[in-house]
């Protein structure tokens, strides 16, 4: 059976559990309403759910800039500059460890409770990941490539676009793909502390007075986003695999590579 | 094999291409005890000669050329390639030859080539021209839309050399560029170095492990020891040019390569 | 001993205050139960909490329990709690000159959208006719929000209320707790099943919590020691925790007394202002079966 | 050595600045101090409760509960992130519905978890593992990626086993990526842990903190959020040496 | 240099150390078009023999020794070690020494060599001796504690020499593997390499661009051609053994040379 055949059977399978199990009561609707309920939910309130897509996307389209742009350049600087990297790297990951969840509550006090917060909020959570992803891709760079590259007179800049982000970029893919998710739950759950608008305000919003299917309609919209941004990030990957060949992508085609990964299996 | 078509004379400038090393030490300082690697290396070469560099495996050939790319600081002593200290990489007056191929695995092997000239942002066509100028010369034609893991070992060491040879430095550093090589492929190779080398005056400082190859190409041959890396001679290799094949085989030739086999042989 | 599980909507509401009481004065045990009290985010998660059977007994509003029914969680008020929004009041920061009617078009914050500071929020908004947009800040996000001036009002509850209100930073535009007709907040919750297998242990339970409301009533020193002990805040707030909220919960808490009936209605009525469908009637909300006994010191 | 001492050096100027600049914030009130409290009295308040013996205990509670979390989702996470990544066919089946699960907020499941184990450590180290398992998956995804061919091709022509490919090639290849990924799992740990104790419990740090937070008892939320985040970065500290004395092969 | 201790005779096993390639082609499969590497090779090496590979760069040595390592699947035929074919790699019937160093950069020197010691759970102390004898023989004694990244181009490659030998399989491929190394040093690693093998009746498959060294070495010489990869000559070489330097300058010596030469010149 295909890898694509079996997926989708596993989706529709999925889908079918989530259809039965409320049905037969062997979860409580309260937990998990049935999917034609959660349909039906949304469908019937369709205009607010699209008003909120729209405020939840647009904070979500502007922190993926912020996420994905900085941590990529801060990952890139960081990783291949030796010395901020002992220096802020750590600092960095201290900082990341203060649960900003708990004192997002505060953080709107400066932040204000509209957009801006919410903005500020995922684009720190998604951040760090990805910038963490595209140092750590980029220190595991083979030297010897960086130092042919100077000895051609390459600037840090040239270096940066034409050697160390080509040759990161399955890990700082692999980063962006955590960051961006990062960044639809982060939106989200500020959205779910604290806001007026949104997926995130409208799944709190329901859940307060216990309208599951309505809920779960607001996790079927967030589902959409990360689909939506799934199909983003593997366009880019196709992009990408065009000259990316013969680095380890590449060689995932070769039957030698991949007769090295069957005995792992 | 094709020449290749734009090799540009050099301007004439006053010391360009002379290099100067003076006094130079390098010792890598390791966890439990310090590496000398070089230990007073004093030596100096005039514009537009073919040096080549001979000495055992692990004496300091490759840290030498890397400081003269300036790819590494030496530890003491000073470097100067065209009348000014080279303190960092300048493709305007130093090209490289890496004794590892390292080319970049995401690129094929004319945009390997083209990369030099990318950075210094020759326009499209020009570069793909000469890079496909390089790639016959160095016998490829045909392989430029390879990546280098589709590439056998002696090909990647020959479009790393044809990505050294389309910079066109005044200097050019050469370190085992011929190692992967078949015995015709090197001389042919060889022969177009040589015949690139005078048409355009550059200097060039050649690393090889063949004595046979060292002596066919040199105007001076430096043999150096191991441990601390120390040069221990200096020949003129008075041979007319051009070379022929059939200087190998007589007495002057085989009396230089001689001289070098016993350093060697002792120091190894 | 069987053991009752009680769900309490936060730690710093009333009901953990009740049942904090009749665990330290053994009531409990006097009953010959066991009680093992665990804290909820708020009134919703409480809910579930029991939903997913690990509450026995719960304190929340009768929305809930309608809402629950539709959702096919089977549960009924047994006992009637507290019939005003005690301690509950629309504060302002103490420097602003906003009355209640000046809030139209400004920004309220609320807790969550349909908890009971969004019901609040609307019920002000259709009393005074005038309309603002409530902003949801968490409860942790009230008071952080109002001093900072991202909302003109809020909606805050006991004893936070007290709280800022003693300490200067705050003062009251509106007491809920007058000005919202008696109707019934809060009771105490049990699913129908649990009720039917161990209904000697939920009258127990009742019976043990509404002997702590006595008690309380009692001993105002022991009880304003304990808020105060509870909430970490100094006594005099606790006192005016004690006198504002203890002191008017329900001390029978029978819901067959005349005029239960009609508070349930009015409660259910209020909360289809926040967006509550299909209200379920009073009936189906309630049960009568459990009188509580409160136990004796 | 003379580079670490400047380092530290810079590290220690720049902690302290930032300490000296919340102190002056809040002391000259540039920022109501009723909103950020200045860290002098936030250390003091957190000297305060560390004497507690109820705080103690929650902070064991909440400990044992996210090292337990930690315990299982890691080395678990780790071998699925392993499979997705190199076997084709998995990756093809898994990936995009991984991706998915990851990128749904997790706190809409934590009434499930209370459904299966009721309210408690199990809960707790349940909805712990639950979301931190998706990180691990998705980071070792991308550490195995920085694994190079060359190396597997001569691990496998000396017939290395699955087991010994995995110790001896994958894990000191990936260590860099994968300590970083191990450094970013504890944070979304602590943080799922102490969500789903702010959620439903009897005791615990996060029960407290939501408690302070929802009182408006700022001195006590910020030193709560300081004892956790001091929890992650002493995590963060052992997992960067273990990181230094594995990585010095690097240059 | 030392002898390396403790290598062991083989077990008189029925066809220990045989190799047949029969018919065996590789096709790589490319984006445009696909190369064929290898067309049609079949050959036979009796147990014990000596065998030198040798065709122009690109001609597909690396690939074909990939495939008798188990590394590769051929496109068509089939190889057959020690009787049995080969489909996944078996380190009990064959060793590899790669082309490119490909050492373990978080690995010492020591460490590199005790891998496939360590993978069969070899005690520490036994492979800890054993990596030690076997630096010893390639001349790295001392640099035991260093990592690949403090190591000379030819040191690295010596490194993997020692990895390989270590192994101690029935067969042995060593693909170029004293490319990076100086003359004196290149020899002596041969006298080695032919006192092992002579010892311990191993076969070996050599691939190599010298072609002295590889009549030097050989029991017989396989030249290959280029595009498509063919065997266009196999040579035995009847040279006594133990091969002697005074054997470099004999007819017989010359003559198999020169008969390499004109092969590879006409391909290259
Ligand atoms: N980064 C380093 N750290 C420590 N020692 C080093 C480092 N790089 C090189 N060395 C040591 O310096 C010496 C000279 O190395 P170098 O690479 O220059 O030798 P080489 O002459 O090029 O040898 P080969 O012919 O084998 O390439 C060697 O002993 C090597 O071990
Ligand atoms: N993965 C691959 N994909 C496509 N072509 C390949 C691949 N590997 C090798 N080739 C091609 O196969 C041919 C033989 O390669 P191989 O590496 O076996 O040559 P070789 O004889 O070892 O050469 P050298 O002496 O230069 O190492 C070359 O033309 C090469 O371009
Ligand atoms: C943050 C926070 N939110 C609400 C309340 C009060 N409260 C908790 S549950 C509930 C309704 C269920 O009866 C009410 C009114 C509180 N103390 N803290
Ligand atoms: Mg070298
Ligand atoms: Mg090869």
């Amino acid at each position: 059976m295909s890898a694509k055949t079996l997926r989708h059977l596993i989706v529709i399978g999925l889908i079918v559990l989530w259809e039965l199990l409320p049905r037969t009561g062997l979860i409580p609707e309260l937990f998990l309403p049935s999917l034609s309920s959660t349909l039906i939910a949304g469908w019937t309130d369709a205009a607010e759910y699209g008003h909120a897509l729209a405020v939840t996307l647009y904070e979500v389209v502007v922190s993926m800039a912020f996420a994905c742009g900085g941590g990529i350049l801060l990952g890139a600087i960081v990783g291949s500059l030796p010395r901020p990297r002992v220096l802020i790297m750590p600092m960095v990951s201290s900082l990341y460890a203060v649960p900003l969840v708990i004192l997002y509550p505060v953080f709107t006090v400066w932040l204000g409770i509209g957009s801006e917060s919410k903005i500020a909020f995922a684009s720190i959570y998604g951040f760090l990941p990805t910038m963490l992803a595209t140092a750590a891709g980029i220190q595991t760079i083979d030297p010897q490539l960086l130092l042919a590259a100077r000895s051609m007179g390459a600037t840090l800049s040239q270096r940066l676009v034409r050697v160390i982000m080509p040759a990161a970029i399955p890990t700082v893919l692999s980063g962006l793909r955590v960051g961006g998710a990062l960044v639809i739950v982060g939106v989200v759950v500020s959205e779910m502390l604290i806001s007026s608008a949104g997926i995130g305000y409208l799944i709190s919003r329901y859940r307060t007075i216990l309208d599951s299917p309505h809920v779960f309609a607001g996790v079927l919209l967030v589902l959409f986003l990360a689909i939506t941004f799934n199909a983003a990030i593997r366009w880019i990957e196709r992009k990408a695999a065009i000259w990316q060949t013969g680095t380890r992508a590449g060689h995932a085609n070769d039957e030698m590579a991949s007769g090295a990964m069957q005995p792992a299996t | 094999m094709q020449p290749l078509a734009n090799v540009t004379p050099l301007k004439p400038a006053a010391r360009a291409g002379a290099i100067e090393v003076k006094n130079v030490g390098q010792v890598f300082r390791g966890r439990s005890q310090d590496v000398v690697a070089l230990d007073d290396v004093s030596l100096e070469i005039k514009p537009g000669r073919f040096v080549v560099l001979v000495g055992p495996s692990g004496c300091g050939k490759s840290t030498l050329l890397m400081m003269m790319a300036g790819l590494r600081q030496q530890t003491t002593g000073t470097i100067t390639i065209s009348g000014a200290p080279i303190l960092q990489p300048d493709p305007d007056r130093v090209g490289v030859v890496f004794q590892e191929a390292s080319l970049f695995p995401w690129l094929t092997a004319e945009d390997n080539v083209e990369f030099p000239l990318a950075l210094r942002g020759v326009p499209k066509a020009e570069r793909r021209a000469k890079a496909q100028d390089a790639l016959k010369l160095v016998g490829l034609e045909g392989f430029g839309k390879r990546h280098p893991h589709e590439l056998s070992g002696g090909m990647k060491q020959r479009v790393s050399i044809a990505r050294g040879l389309v910079q066109d430095p005044p200097v050019l550093l050469m370190d085992e560029p011929f190692a992967a090589l078949d015995e015709q492929t090197r001389m042919t190779m060889g022969d177009e170095l040589l015949r690139i080398w005078a048409a355009t005056g550059k200097t060039v400082v050649f690393v090889t492990h063949s004595l046979t190859e060292a002596v066919y190409l040199a105007d001076e041959v430096i043999v150096m020891s191991a441990r601390p890396g120390r040069i221990v001679d200096h020949l003129q290799v008075q041979l007319p040019r051009p070379r022929t094949y059939e200087m190998l085989s007589g007495d002057a030739f085989g009396a230089l390569r001689d001289r070098i086999w016993r350093h060697i042989r002792k120091s190894a | 001993a069987d053991t009752i599980r009680v769900g309490l909507p936060t730690k710093t509401y009333w009901p953990t205050t009740v049942a904090e009481t009749a665990v330290r004065q053994k009531l409990f045990e006097k009953e010959g139960i066991q009680a093992e009290l665990t804290i909820y985010r708020s009134g919703a998660e409480t809910f579930e909490g029991m939903a997913a059977g690990a509450a026995d007994i719960i304190l929340d509003p009768p929305s809930l329990v309608s809402a629950g029914r539709k959702k096919g969680v089977m549960s009924r008020i047994v006992a009637n709690a507290a019939m005003g929004n005690f301690g509950w009041q629309l504060m302002v920061p103490t420097k602003s000159t906003l009355d209640v009617k000046d809030l139209n078009g400004k920004k309220v914050a609320i807790t969550a959208a349909g908890s009971g500071s969004d019901l609040l929020a609307l019920w002000t908004i259709q009393d005074k006719k005038i309309d603002f947009t409530r902003v949801p800040v968490g409860g942790g996000g009230l008071v952080p929000n109002l001093l900072a001036g991202n909302v003109e009002a809020a909606v805050v509850y006991s004893p936070l209320s007290f709280q800022i209100s003693k300490s200067g930073e705050a003062k009251t535009i509106l007491d809920y707790a007058s000005a919202v007709p008696p109707n019934l907040t809060a009771g105490w919750i049990v699913l129908d099943k649990f009720a039917d297998a161990k209904p000697q242990l939920v009258q127990k339970a009742v019976n043990a919590l509404y002997g702590a409301v006595g008690f309380m009533r009692a001993n105002r020193d022991v009880t304003v020691k304990l808020i105060a002990e509870l909430y970490e805040m100094p006594p005099e707030i606790a006192a005016l925790e004690y006198d504002n909220t203890i002191m008017m919960l329900e001390t029978s808490g029978d819901m067959g007394a005349a005029g239960v009936n009609a508070a349930v209605q009015l409660s259910l009525d209020l909360a289809k202002l926040g967006g509550l469908k299909d209200i379920l009637p009073v009936e189906d909300v309630i049960s009568t079966k459990f009188k509580p006994v409160p136990t004796q010191q | 050595m003379q580079g670490t001492f400047a380092i530290n050096l810079a590290r220690i100027a720049i902690i302290v600045a930032i300490l000296a600049l919340w102190e002056v914030l809040s002391r000259t009130g540039i920022i109501n101090p009723r909103l950020l409290p200045s860290a002098s009295d936030t250390f003091v308040t957190l000297g305060d409760l560390l004497q507690r013996a109820a705080v103690q205990k929650d902070l064991m509670v909440t400990a044992a509960e996210v090292l337990a979390a930690f315990a299982m989702a890691v080395p678990f996470g780790a071998v699925i992130g392993f499979l997705v990544a190199e076997n084709r066919y998995f990756a093809d089946v898994a990936k995009p519905l991984l991706f998915f699960a990851f990128s749904i907020p997790k706190s809409i499941f934590l009434p499930m978890f209370i459904l299966v184990f009721g309210v408690g450590f199990a809960q707790k180290v349940g909805f712990g593992f639950f979301s931190t398992i998706f990180i691990v998956i998705m980071s070792t995804t991308t550490a195995v990626e920085s694994v190079k061919v060359e190396h597997l091709t001569v691990a496998r022509s000396y017939g290395a086993t699955p087991w010994q490919t995995a110790f001896r090639v994958y894990l000191p290849s990936m260590l860099p990526v994968l300590l970083e990924a191990l450094r970013i799992s504890m944070i979304f740990n602590l943080t799922g842990v102490i969500l789903a104790e702010m959620y439903a419990s009897r005791d615990g740090i996060g029960h407290q903190i939501a408690t302070w937070g929802e009182n408006f008892q700022m001195k006590q939320l910020l030193a709560g959020v300081v004892m956790v985040a001091a929890i992650a970065m002493t995590f963060n500290e052992l997992v960067r040496w273990v990181e230094a004395r594995c990585s010095h092969w690097r240059t």
